[in-house]
């Protein structure tokens, strides 16, 4: 049986399209969520996908958190539902305070999109179980408000507890502590990522495959997973 | 941000006038009465206009030549109303009417090769190409460089906005966006207030959108200082039997705009046209700044395909340069009919604003769709879903019993404010044959010949001119604008920057794609505009073989100086020229574009700067052939070929 | 030391989409009494020595606010004042 | 009609580069007394009926500013005030 990916589309989503591919390039199906719509349709996954949701004038996942769709999901993922939060995902994660710190704008105050060399930090969590510890992945990045701040303690409990997920090598993009790219929660379910690893899934398109790790990684994890 | 449920038929406060009874007795006179000399409510009727005909009006501060206005108390049979003077200035402006160029750019259809691609040409919102059995592309670059200078983030990100729209009134997915882009000196200070403004505009509105930005051009010279260029393409993706059309067809039918509020943006134009009522301070009141709304865009864009694939509608434009006046009277003269509409339904972002503001605004991320009265409420439950704006603001009436065009009749809380032939907005506007004349210090110029420059004449000095080279603005590396622009979105970029030609894939089934490039060169267009001009296509046309793309279409954007001089009319004529006779010796037809003249300071016009995009199709995108060397397997070699 | 706040606004009539994005968010979280949101920039000037109203609005004007579609206005503000409202 | 101001601010130990893009811009247009520059949000909020400063408070709590980050002070102001102080 394939195991079923919810993609969430908030009005302003962009990437949710992409997350649908690289879901289905990965060997899943593809389940698409309305942010309107609390129902999670039985899916074993959920992903939130990049964009401007509500066109984040505000702080960004600030508006999103509020949709009736993430009162479940946050439900969800408390249960073990496992969620991967993708750049404006990820800033929604915080907001819904699934995921500690937040994400602030960007250092040198711009819009910055390039490919971005990060490393594997942690290969513990549901998102990144089949990358090797330390291996370094090729992904885009593309975000204005990617900085990742938290006040220091929780920095250190993150260090300490393993759940730096990835870390940017070879230059900070946005100036995040602690040059942090991807973080996990304490049960290793819920990971927020800055960069876009559903933009590195096919040759033609992606500046390499490694992006499709997270999401087979969701499906290995799935089957080790009690029913 | 709700639906406004209100259709025609259901505003009994405003006991709207039957709406037959504007085709069958044109002109109508609404139920309504309004003292013929006395301001009505503070508006300008009808019939006030009727019976005060030696009323002064300021048509020459609009723009409107003495002659012009003429023609326009012809058209009625009477002065125009304030409302219909708007109207007329604006869709009789240059920048609408096309008035200088229409006699060249017949050109590029009396030249054009024939083409059993092309679904629609000039004269639609943006012109459509078959790249299929099932697939059309649409594509067109526009201007937005005045607006650019005054207030550079917002005027390029409402650059992207209106083009964006135009692709989408045909139906399209919009899927790319590219910018040729022109700035003053590198080192100016000014170029430092308008470059960064500009590429954070286009970045901030077309990542928001979430259209991957995939090439461009950025070029400084100091002729662009008061006038820098930013152009906007934006290509689309469709369907060949989603394309839709603008005429609002079918009496009976209902007009439904869509999308943002209306406010008082952009029409610092036709602010003159205060009312008698209108209090002190108004100035104030009146931005000629738009300010763009990108989330609200990418909604209304969501939205509309929706509309398309459930075929909700019969005929769409978007709402750009004029406004609500330009969609209402263009959808009308398409289709040969009238319509009735009742201005007050237009959901305002200011209580106060008078029919005239309007008409005119130039608010953006609005749409204006006709609709089967029957769909009417599919129609407003999609866009509810989304979270826009619709609203019926009136209803297609039929051309008149002899077969001529119907009326557009406008009222305002009842009071007749508009009632005109829609066609005379549109398409009978005044067309001129400009003056032209070489511009006197050509032979000039072209005497000044590159043999004549110094050469460098040692390794040491030939050094210098390269290190001198690498460093020019013009030749160093792009990244820093490039950085700011999503190209990873949609996840179909094949090839974007540094390549020669962006590479979209447009079908993930079959790999179709097509390449894109835009070129342009002020220098050379300024020395030999036919010339010139025919390079920039030859050079985007390069550009797109170069991937592997067969070239089938082409766009363009013409950027000069005030046609009122000679010397700019005559590079004008000599450029389009070129292009047409380029594009016929090529074999490719020119399928749309934009003209956009005035790039004036003072005397000084910027260099003619024709701005050619040229579109590819490639039948597998795997096929490209990108820029850089690609390493081989098992070691073998490309092999190097200059021709 | 009294520091200075200047608060940008945009110009009345200018949309403001920020500010409508939040209030289309709020029936959200259960408010319903709001007519309008309009979101600006606030911004806090510290000097070296005494603050200087007439500096700061020179600032303001030529780099804080863009005079095409935005007002301002400066003020000076105690700073225990409000560092002690915060919530 | 007052309306309500809601002023987010960054928590003093976060850093703020946009406040410091503009501290570090103004030797260049020859000020030299500045010690320090902070940019936040001024958000003014207009009720359908009177004014109240306890929602606002719940709208600042859960929309408008995030505790992680970001403090907040909800203040009343006359309508007219702020338009008359403009310049
Ligand atoms: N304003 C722009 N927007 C997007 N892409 C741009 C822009 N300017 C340049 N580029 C892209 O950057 C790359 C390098 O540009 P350029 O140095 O002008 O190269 P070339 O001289 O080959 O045209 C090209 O891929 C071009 O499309």
């Amino acid at each position: 049986m394939t195991a079923r990916v919810g993609v969430v589309t908030f009005p302003g989503s962009l990437d949710d399209g992409d997350a649908a591919r690289a879901v289905r390039i990965a060997g899943a199906e593809p389940v698409r969520l309305w942010h309107g719509d609390p129902a999670l349709h039985g899916v074993d996954a959920v992903v939130l996908p990049g964009g401007f949701s509500y066109g984040d004038y505000l702080r960004c996942g600030a508006i999103a958190r509020f949709a009736p769709v993430m009162e479940t999901i946050v439900d969800a993922a408390r249960g073990g539902l496992p969620v991967l939060g993708i750049c404006n995902g990820f800033q929604i994660l915080c907001e819904a305070h699934l995921l500690p710190g937040a994400l602030t704008r960007n250092q040198h105050l711009h819009f910055r999109n390039r490919d971005q060399f990060l490393r594997i930090e942690s290969v513990g969590t549901a998102w990144t179980n089949t990358f090797q510890p330390g291996q370094e992945v090729l992904i885009p990045v593309k975000n204005g408000e990617g900085c990742y701040v938290a006040d220091p303690a929780t920095l250190d409990q993150l260090e300490a507890e393993g759940r730096v997920v990835a870390r940017y090598i070879g230059g900070n993009p946005n100036g995040s502590q602690r040059d942090i790219a991807a973080i996990t929660n304490s049960a290793g379910n819920v990971v927020g990522i800055m960069p876009h690893p559903e933009h590195a899934v096919e040759e033609l398109t992606g500046p390499s495959l490694d992006g499709l790790g997270f999401f087979t990684s969701v499906l290995k994890h799935l089957v080790g997973a009690p029913a | 941000m709700t639906t406004h449920p209100d259709p025609v038929r259901e505003t009994p406060e405003v006991a709207p006038v039957e709406p037959r009874a504007a085709a069958d007795v044109p002109p109508a006179a609404p139920a309504a009465g309004s003292a013929p000399a006395d301001w009505a409510a503070g508006v300008d009727t009808v019939p006030r206009a009727g019976g005060t005909p030696g009323e002064l009006q300021p048509y020459a501060e609009l723009g409107l030549r003495d002659d012009e206005y003429e023609r326009i108390r012809d058209i009625l049979g009477r002065r125009p109303t304030q409302a219909e003077l708007a109207m007329y200035s604006i869709m009789w402006s240059e920048h609408c009417s096309y008035k200088s160029s229409k006699v060249h750019l017949r050109q590029f259809g009396e030249k054009a090769p024939p083409s059993d691609r092309l679904l629609a040409g000039i004269g639609e919102n943006a012109g459509v190409v078959r790249v299929s059995d099932e697939l059309a592309v649409t594509f067109k670059v526009e201007s937005h460089n005045h607006p650019s200078f005054v207030e550079p983030y917002q005027g390029a990100a409402t650059g992207v906005g209106g083009i964006v729209r135009d692709i989408l009134a045909m139906g399209a997915r919009p899927v790319a966006v590219m910018d040729p882009l022109r700035f003053g000196a590198a080192d100016h200070p000014d170029t430092a207030r308008v470059l960064p403004g500009v590429v954070a505009g286009i970045g901030g509105y077309g990542n928001c959108l979430g259209l991957p930005n995939i090439g461009g051009e950025v070029v400084f010279d100091p002729c662009y200082q008061g006038n820098p260029l930013v152009n906007a393409l934006c290509l689309g993706v469709l369907p060949v039997n989603r394309l839709q059309s603008k005429a609002a067809a079918g009496p009976g039918n209902i007009v439904v705009l869509m999308g943002a509020k209306t406010g008082r943006d952009g029409i610092g134009g036709v602010s003159v046209l205060a009312s008698a009522t209108f209090d002190e301070g108004s100035e104030e009141r009146r931005p000629s700044v738009q300010v763009g709304d990108p989330f609200m865009e990418k909604l209304l864009i969501e939205a509309c395909l929706e509309l398309y694939d459930a075929e909700l509608v019969v005929g769409i434009q978007d709402l750009g340069g004029a406004g609500l006046t330009c969609a209402l009277t263009e959808t009308a003269a398409a289709a040969g009919t009238g319509m009735r509409v009742w201005l007050e339904r237009v959901p305002l972002r200011e209580p106060s604003m008078e029919p005239h503001e309007i008409l005119a605004s130039e608010s953006q991320e609005r749409m204006l769709l006709v609709v089967e009265p029957e769909k009417l409420d599919a129609v407003l439950k999609t866009a509810e879903k989304w979270g826009v704006w619709a609203t019926a603001i009136g209803e297609v009436t039929p051309p008149a019993p002899d077969g001529q065009p119907g009326r557009l009749v406008i009222t305002w809380r009842d009071h007749l404010v508009v009632d005109v032939p829609p066609g005379s907005l549109v398409d009978d506007g005044p067309v001129y044959a400009r003056p032209m004349r070489e511009p006197a210090d050509l032979i000039l110029l072209q005497a000044d010949r590159a043999e004549t420059l110094p050469r460098p004449a040692d390794p040491e000095a030939l050094r210098e001119t390269v290190l001198r080279m690498v460093a020019s603005p013009n030749l160093a590396d792009k990244t820093w604008v490039t950085e700011q622009y999503d190209r990873y979105v949609l996840g179909n970029t094949v090839l974007a920057q540094p390549e020669d030609s962006g590479v979209i894939r447009i079908d993930e089934r079959t790999g179709l794609g097509v390449a894109l490039s835009v070129d342009g060169n002020g220098r050379y267009a300024r020395l030999d505009p036919y010339h010139g001009t025919k390079l920039a296509l030859a050079e985007a046309y390069r550009n797109v073989v170069v991937t592997g793309a067969k070239p089938i279409a082409v766009t363009n954007c013409l950027n000069f100086g005030s046609p009122e001089d000679p010397g700019v009319m005559w590079q004008f004529a000599e450029a389009v020229r070129g292009l047409a006779d380029g594009c016929a010796e090529l074999g490719i037809p020119v399928t749309g574009g934009n003209v956009s003249f005035y790039n004036q300071t003072g005397a000084a016009a910027i260099h003619p700067t024709p701005v050619v995009g040229v579109l590819g199709v490639l039948d597998d995108v795997a096929n490209r052939v990108p820029m850089g060397f690609v390493p081989r397997p098992n070691g073998d070699h490309d092999q190097l070929f200059l021709l | 030391m009294p520091r200075v706040v200047v608060d940008v606004m945009l110009k009345p009539e200018i949309l403001d989409p920020q500010g409508q994005a939040v209030a289309n968010a709020l029936p959200r979280i259960g408010v319903s009494d709001v007519a309008s949101v309009r979101i600006g920039r606030r911004i806090e000037i510290e000097f070296t020595g005494e603050p200087d109203l007439d500096r700061a609005r020179e600032i303001a004007d030529k780099l804080l606010a863009n005079p095409v579609i935005e007002d301002f206005t400066v003020r000076l503000v105690e700073a225990d004042e409000t560092a002690d409202a915060r919530s």
